[in-house]
């Protein structure tokens, strides 16, 4: 908290650790939804070969996503910043 | 705060990820994504975008509404 | 956040901090919940008429769930305050 | 640690809302909530105090159990 | 991040302050897990008695959990230690 | 970031908790773990373990092929 007082902003440490953080967050969000994807049951202690699987394919189609849907966003944010609608009819 | 900005778009970003995913890939027959699921995907983020700013705006008109200004 | 010492307590940046932070987490459930009851699917890119209308109250109705959840706990705790209930069957 | 506590009854708050909400709000054919809705909300913030408190005093009795002096 | 040189590692506030977010986050956790398993529906603005005892029990197996948790991780963290496996077929 | 690490951890272990409590617990007619939770929880924990570590795996080589090393 008594940081040298210039370096607020944009502390690159901050950025550093927020980069960690969102990773971290994306990778227990992957592991939640490809648990809930792939392992049906816990009826046996080892992962089954199809198990095995899924788990490889939802990691490989989960950073597609994530991916993808980095560019949609960015691509979208760009559409509406150039637009700007105003009416919203309710 | 400009940290804490930083976090919750990450969140929101990560959030949307997560929610487009566990709507549009329902089977993991090949590792990478089908034409569907990606058409999916697309619609996915664009109506998330349109429901997002909706449901921001109508959240400010709400918020504004209920806020009592502080009598300092 | 280089307070003077002895604000420590009661620091009214980490106040209006929490409070953002409160906001947030109001406002990310509300999304959430009401993309789960307004949303049932993303066949189309865009918002139907009733997708719409549906948001806008869900919004309402989940402010006046939050208000009166708030009137109703601060009641709740006077009430809990004032004849403090011991016996506890099992 | 008084922010951190601060956070935490702002989650409990903002969960039982949530909680609530999925409990009672089940339609949104109007903007104002209804009797029946209303109602529902009531019991269900007295029943999750009557849980909170109760389930708060049990975690606390096992919680001290099962701690072990630290040696220092 | 440049705080006082010899307090950085292992600060003993912070771990006090990171074992009270795990305690807290594992009430969090069990509240919820046990709301939903203990409590069906809010049409009475009491707990009835057969809520209560499970609400009991639901504490106790959740601490008998968390308890048996830890240990078996710790017992397999140590045998993956020790073998160190290499293969992992697709 | 010593920290970060730590609360890492805890979540992954609290969400491990939660996650085979909610996978082997059905039933409260007693205040004990019977055989058959037991058994359940231990395959749990293992069958984690496990998949932890594959996806752990093919997450690193995932993010490390996507990274683009930084120009400084």
């Amino acid at each position: 908290m008594n940081a040298p007082p210039n370096a607020e902003q944009i502390d690159p440490v901050m950025v550093a650790v927020t980069e960690m953080q969102g990773l971290a967050d994306l990778f227990s969000r992957m592991q939640n939804v490809c648990w809930s994807k792939c392992i049906p049951n816990v009826r046996e202690g080892i992962l089954a070969m199809g198990e095995m699987s899924c788990v490889d394919r939802c990691v490989s189609k989960y950073f597609d996503v994530h991916k993808m849907v980095g560019e949609k966003l960015q691509e979208q944010m760009q559409k509406a910043q150039m637009q700007q609608p105003g009416a919203t009819p309710s | 705060l400009n940290d804490m900005q930083m976090q919750d778009s990450l969140n929101t970003y990560n959030g949307l990820v997560e929610r487009c995913f566990n709507e549009c890939i329902t089977h993991f027959r090949a590792k990478d994504l089908e034409k569907a699921e990606t058409g999916c995907i697309e619609r996915c983020v664009t109506k998330f975008m349109a429901f997002s700013q909706r449901i921001g705006t109508r959240f400010q008109e709400k918020n504004m509404q209920q806020a009592t200004p502080p009598s300092q």
